[in-house]
């Protein structure tokens, strides 16, 4: 159980904290219809962190914190709101600030031809809590690499400037993009149920050669971002940008804690 | 005159008013102030809910917020393509917005200072739009009127979310009662001024009436939701801040004290509480936004001849919807 | 002890929010000489703040939020910590985010004209704890406003930018003044305790003709900001600004409220 | 050669060069690098404890953090200073670091993730800066070494704070042990790692200690560092971890394990965690600052002659410090 509850919570943080800063885009971005578009995708990825974080209190009680006795937090609150940022398994690209809107995109498209595959690997899963979260949310995450994979094609071949700002943005999220394909140890442990993160990673890679080739964009050489100690924010080493995200996040549901909602 | 007695025998029938019909300059000026005042409504109203997104205290209370303020993005969309029918572009009304020339509803010039204001905007705030805008929903011009059926239809589902936000708390903590009070102490007057001045103040709406544009005056409005609310704040375990709120078994409505004019008339010249911070704010999203409309709009000449490339790349994804 | 209570917590707040504002300077500033001098103004703000603080928890008990049983936070942290944004007191002038550095120099000298006849005032209080932090708050806030002083006459008079730039931050910061000089009840209902505030008010309003005329810039005209039903920052009634400063200020000892620091 | 005999005579003595005598130009360009790098370090090390500030959990420490911070940027100023004597300007060191020619301590490239890690840092990083610096005070360079004796006062001063707040914190809640415990863990290697590559592998350390700009080795000093920090560990209650790490009677010091010196190499090259976020804060201070330089020297300009209303500004105010 702790196996499958912590590989569940790695899918859900990916969803949850990238949910987060999504959503702060809104009331924020160039055009209403990419306002709507961004929303969407935030609220797409907090259903599949709800049902992945549900999942993972499933699989192993012990990973959800412990409130007040008589508290009404549902299990999938208590992970969102009262673990500290060393208990998120997300990995990094998915809490560092927003940035520009050439940020967003190219996170998007990291993060969405990555999740894409690992899900459709998903839905072949022997545990069908994840198979059904799978099946749903390919739909979604095709619908964000394509909008993703639109606008950086737009950015790209746009002007000057959009494009200057779309290879610094892709210069400067490339180095996070590793951990979202680096197959970890519980995913090892869990054959059968975890997606096979080796078949993912050459997945990935030809999706993005060819955006990459269609925006007449070069890969970038950078290395991948350094863990501490080896270990990244998969093993809850994060940047310092995730506590303060957190800070904000839980900061109602924090101050009270045996509160309904 | 045959042009002005058509346009005057639909509106004396109650039918639509349609894009391509004749109709009067007035009238044009008219929806177009009024359409346009209700989309950028609906996009400044994004700031104050938003606002509490990043701080929701569930996730599902999240979802809830994040979709209501989509929709209100949504409902601008709607309204600006209403709008546009009558001549005008989208950027024209975003400029007129951005310069304050032409306004927006003053509700969203008070600020959100706790979660339990996502509930009682739901409640009152929509509560009174709603009341504003049911009768729209008959209003002689044909694509507003089609617009409001479908912006009515989901602010009631926004308004019953927001009133059961606000019942869960009461439910809860005696600090989340505490809040839940506090806030409505702070939305119930400005609720009220939602349906404009007195109708002995409203230089407009006689007009407006004749043409089919509004259907009920001012006054009107606010008793019915004055009605319409009491009752719910009891059922909901709230006082609402008047002292003069009482049954007037004479009249068959509630008597209410008189809203602070003086504070409304502030707020519509721009000296409310959050005017400049929310002109600052659509303002800053619009110039960070500049780039992209540019590269936008570059990529899409591009793709209209002259770069085959960047054609090919158009094909590789899906439609952007 | 209730009203002197609160009068603490009027001049504390303003200490304790500004300093905080301030903080956020800290490896930001233009050059390491200002970046020494806004952590000196922060640091001072803070002290002044703990006493105001620590005089107000003496002068009222009730005033301090309750606590766990057996956690060892004193009341100055658990008035800084621990309380909900609609009980802090502070004009909403030191709330507000930073801006620029016209921003910050605005706010300083409209701050600090005001704090420095408020405090000036007080030496005479018959509070003796009110006068000895006045005594030496004196000292600081003179600093403080010759240093705005002295950047808003640059900036005024350095190049057509840094005009610009200066006249926006007063023209968005104006509003915000009234409050600072505006007479409060609590002030009325504490006669040789409180600073009278008509007189304060006529003595910052010539300091700042006197700046405003050396650096050749005109009087704005802007309305006070309105309050919300007639309440403002003193009432408790803030900006939508001040719950997130707190967020993230009160994070780490509310998640450890018997914690050790 | 008789400047050179001088010189070498004055080193010999172990007496202090100073700004006006001459020196060979490889002793001034290593000087200049050294004493950048550590300048550009007290600079750089404001952010990772500056992150902090914000969220210090009691007023107490948030003064102390604070104060601690403003201490670095004077040691950047101080050492910035002290380069300057050799000829180069502070807008030029400026530019060689943002440029990323020159360098900083290796161990500003790891993220402050609790609150523990300002106690950490105080007690393990400027610990280790500690006994990389006090033989400094004795280094050959005059305002190098005056320097060094003012900064290491401070520098103990912080040391000392940082231990005791890690010792508050170990008297706290089973939460607060665990938070040091892991703070401990992420920065114990880094910290060995602050006093540089082993003996046979630092190439420049022969020709600095010939030049008496640097009087220990890098091993001497890493042992005496973890001589002094054992004790200091048992007394905390936390475990160094370290599984090689065992008293050593024969040789009367502590044997320690090999730090991943592949570490050490990439976070240097600029691929550690936190390299593109230090230098990019800092790019970003100095971009966002461009203006009010200008506009301090425009002023200043006016000042010295043109503009005589100015001048009367200048007097209106007590001296800007």
């Amino acid at each position: 159980g702790a196996d499958l509850a912590t590989y569940c919570l790695m899918l859900g943080d990916d969803a949850l904290v990238l949910s987060q800063r999504l959503a702060e885009w809104c009331s924020r971005a160039p055009e209403l219809e990419e306002d709507i578009a961004l929303a969407n995708m935030a609220l797409d990825l907090l259903g599949q962190a709800r049902l992945l974080l549900a999942r993972a209190a499933a699989a192993d009680p012990a990973v959800v914190p412990a409130l007040p006795s008589g508290s009404p937090v549902p299990a999938e609150d208590a992970l969102a709101f009262f673990r500290d940022a060393g208990q998120f398994r997300n990995v990094r690209l998915a809490e560092v600030p927003n940035g520009d809107f050439a940020h967003v995109v190219v996170r998007l498209l990291l993060f969405s031809t990555a999740r894409l595959a690992t899900l459709d690997a998903l839905r072949a899963s022997v545990d069908t809590v994840l198979a059904a979260v799978a099946a749903k949310g390919v739909k979604e995450l095709t619908y964000h690499r394509d909008w993703a994979g639109r606008w950086f094609v737009t950015l790209a071949q746009g002007t000057e400037e959009s494009r200057r700002r779309l290879l610094g943005a892709l210069d400067s999220s490339w180095p996070l993009r590793a951990e979202l394909v680096t197959a970890h140890p519980v995913e090892r442990s869990l054959p059968g149920v975890a997606a096979d993160q080796s078949a993912v990673a050459g997945q990935v890679d030809a999706v993005l050669d060819q955006v990459l080739a269609v925006a007449g964009v070069d890969r970038p050489g950078k290395a991948p971002l350094a863990g501490v100690g080896g270990r990244t924010g998969r093993d809850g080493r994060h940047t310092e940008h995730l506590s303060r995200l957190l800070a904000e996040m839980q900061s109602v549901a924090r101050a009270h804690p045996t509160g309904r909602w | 005159m045959e042009l002005q007695e058509k346009f005057d025998a639909v509106i004396a029938h109650h039918d639509r008013i349609e894009p391509r019909d004749w109709m009067p300059d007035g009238y044009r000026r008219t929806l177009i102030r009024q359409i346009a005042q209700h989309a950028h409504s609906e996009i400044i109203g994004m700031q104050p809910e938003g606002n509490w997104i990043g701080r929701a205290p569930s996730l599902r209370r999240k979802a809830i917020l994040l979709a209501k303020v989509q929709d209100e993005a949504g409902h601008g969309l709607y309204l600006y393509s209403a709008c546009e029918t009558l001549g005008i572009s989208r950027d024209e009304l975003v400029e007129l917005l951005l310069s304050g020339k032409q306004k927006y509803s003053s509700i969203f010039n008070y600020p959100t200072l706790s979660y339990a204001d996502v509930g009682t905007i739901g409640w009152l705030v929509d509560g009174a739009a709603i009341c504003n805008q049911v009768p729209l929903c008959r209003t002689s011009y044909g694509p507003y009127g089609r617009a409001m059926i479908r912006i009515c239809k989901e602010e009631s589902f926004h308004q019953r979310q927001g009133y059961e936000l606000l019942r869960t708390m009461m439910s809860g903590t005696e600090e989340q009662r505490a809040m839940v009070q506090e806030s409505v102490d702070r939305f119930w007057w400005p609720s009220l001024m939602m349906f404009g001045p007195p109708d002995t103040e409203s230089p407009n709406s006689a007009q407006s009436m004749a043409w089919g544009i509004k259907r009920n005056s001012n006054d009107e409005l606010r008793q019915k939701f004055v009605d319409m609310t009491v009752p719910q704040a009891d059922a909901l375990g709230v006082t609402l801040p008047d002292p003069a709120l009482t049954w007037n078994d004479e009249r068959g409505h509630y008597d209410f004290g008189e809203p602070d004019w003086a504070e409304l008339t502030a707020v519509i010249r721009g000296d409310g509480p959050c005017n400049a911070q929310r002109l600052a704010h659509r303002r800053a999203a619009h110039d960070d936004g500049a780039w992209v409309r540019e590269a936008a709009l570059a990529f899409r000449a591009h793709e209209d001849g002259t770069a085959p490339v960047v054609h090919d790349a158009a094909d590789a994804f899906g439609d952007r919807s």
